[in-house]
């Protein structure tokens, strides 16, 4: 590519009309980014071009003349360093959609497939121990070849031992990928990966751009609660609010019969049934001790 | 609670619970009594089923006599 | 529970709970003052932690919730 | 709180729960009333049933003391 | 049962729980007083921390009371 | 409750809690400010600490949840 | 905290919970604005239902006050 971008006068014109297509694309856009398509069938990336049209345009080029928009642009423009994460099989989006909703668009595209002999572990790769669908036959030898401890039992072969059999990073093996295949194991992810986005003057990561919704939503349920247990210390009267503090109110006003206790009509019972409740928890310290109890205690 | 104990002592013995008897019970075991404090009782008690108030207590205390140690 | 109203008003407000302050505020709510059951009220109130008799809630009232239909 | 026990008391007294009602029982309890949130509170127990309410407090304590070590 | 609210009451007043305090707290209960059971209840009380046990009591009540329908 | 959330939002920032601030955040989400809500939540606010508010869990929350529509 | 109160505001409010309205509500309480941890909360509630996530808030402050000492 370095020997292209120093001949550019001798560029042809498709060429040439495709750079200004990309360089058009990123200042007609609100944001701009890089995608890798490594290891999604061309036939899959046709149903995400076609799911994801009218929101994000998927735009297949060569790097060489991606590389050579970005360095194109301006000074000032902070697109300008996509360039930097032009990489192997990658594709250019552009959007007017803001970057976290294209990571959550992007991040949806995402599945899990099986492994091919070569693909690197993206997280350490464990094989469970139980029974599998197989009937006994060299099975059990080719899982043993690839470290997987496996033996018959019951006229089907079981995996004896959890294993993790690859580490994360690690390369897998033709023969080791065939029988995590057989074994239904789908350790490859697959789908738009977005390495860098930019918006503006602002450079997004995938990093920046993973929200985690439990947390948010865990976030939210605290905020409520810092409000409601606000307005219920301070006693705050809203809509929200008067009924909770009618009650705590009544709670409050309850406890303190009760414990005080305050002779009312209305806690009278619950009076009444602690004095018993603290006398037969009095009454069970001497239970067993001879003649401490009446008859009517002891039964 | 002291006039609580009383009012169900007095109630378990079978007497009626009023403040001649609350009184009395509590002057004898040294407690300086508060008119006002048995009058509020005995009214407060007014109409209460002793009996019914109480067998709720009991049913309370049966797991805890379980749970105890 | 209008006096005990009375007298956690008087409490949360920072104001002493005495028989002046409830009979008050009482009178104030429109309620016929009963001299005995203010000093009843006072008098049960006395020596007892007002902020640890109400956190004490959950527990003594649970027989309540129990009670309920 | 003083300003929602005015209001528990008033009901209770079987007293409208107004602006004048919360005011003056609150200035009886020696409280520096501040209008508006007597307003606050008025306007948030418009359509309100105060007994209803009341009456769903019982439950509170079972939760709590059942989920209590 | 009239034996330990005795008992109680007199814990809670601060007295001795005594053979002498129980049996005249139940003589003015109207109580028949059974000497040889007072001697017993006195003698198995002694060791036992009573506000201990009745602490217990209220929080082992709770769930109980939780659990009732 | 959007005005007890401005007095949350001033509070985390570090902004004092008062008539001004409330109604320049409430301003500013497009609400129409009343004036006499805003005194009310800055007067109850008052000598009150928020952080310890806020971290203290209000029993009363169960029913009222449970009691929502 | 700043950002999510600002967003229960608007939503509070009935405002929409967009990136003007949550850096317009943030600037108004002197918060300095993160541009991208503005528009990373109103992309992330998208997919948040907040009257829900609100509502366990109260069952959540339940059994932390069972916890309370």
């Amino acid at each position: 590519m370095e020997a292209e971008a120093h001949h550019s006068t001798h560029i042809p014109q498709w060429k040439k009309d495709e750079i200004k297509n990309i360089v058009d694309n990123v200042h007609s856009h609100r944001i701009t980014g890089i995608v890798d398509v490594r290891g999604v069938p061309a036939s899959s990336l046709q149903v995400m071009r076609q799911q994801l049209r009218g929101i994000v345009t998927l735009h297949m080029t060569r790097n060489t003349l991606s590389n050579i928009a970005f360095n194109s642009l301006p000074e000032d423009e902070k697109a300008r360093i996509l360039a930097e994460h032009i990489d192997g099989q990658i594709v250019m989006v552009y959007s007017n959609e803001n970057p976290f909703r294209l990571y959550k668009l992007l991040e949806a595209t995402k599945s899990k497939v099986p492994a091919k002999g070569g693909d690197i572990a993206p997280e350490d790769i464990v094989v469970e121990k139980g029974p599998t669908s197989f009937k006994p036959g060299p099975i059990v030898g080719e899982l043993q070849q690839v470290g997987i401890s496996a033996g018959i039992e019951g006229g089907k072969v079981v995996i004896k031992q959890t294993k993790k059999v690859v580490k994360k990073g690690e390369k897998i093996s033709a023969k080791l990928a065939e029988m995590l295949g057989r074994l239904d194991v789908k350790p490859i992810e697959v789908g738009l990966n977005l390495k860098a986005v930019v918006e503006g003057d602002t450079l997004y990561m995938p990093a920046d751009l993973a929200v985690d919704e439990v947390a948010l939503k865990g976030m939210f349920a605290q905020a409520a609660g810092h409000a409601f247990n606000l307005c219920m210390e301070a006693g705050i009267a809203t809509k929200d609010t008067i009924e909770p503090l009618i009650q705590k109110a009544t709670m409050e006003s309850k406890a303190l019969a009760v414990n005080a206790p305050i002779f009312e009509k209305e806690v009278m019972d619950i009076i009444l049934s602690k004095a018993e409740v603290e006398m037969l928890a009095v009454a069970k310290q001497v239970a067993g001790k001879e003649d401490a109890l009446d008859e009517e205690l002891k039964s | 609670m002291e006039y609580v104990y009383a009012a169900l002592l007095l109630h378990k013995a079978g007497k009626p619970v009023d403040e001649a008897g609350v009184s009395s019970v509590l002057k004898a075991a040294g407690v300086e009594v508060n008119e006002a404090r048995v009058k509020a009782l005995v009214a407060a008690l007014e109409g209460v089923n002793i009996e019914e108030a109480i067998a709720k207590a009991a049913f309370a205390a049966a797991p805890a006599a379980a749970a105890a140690p």
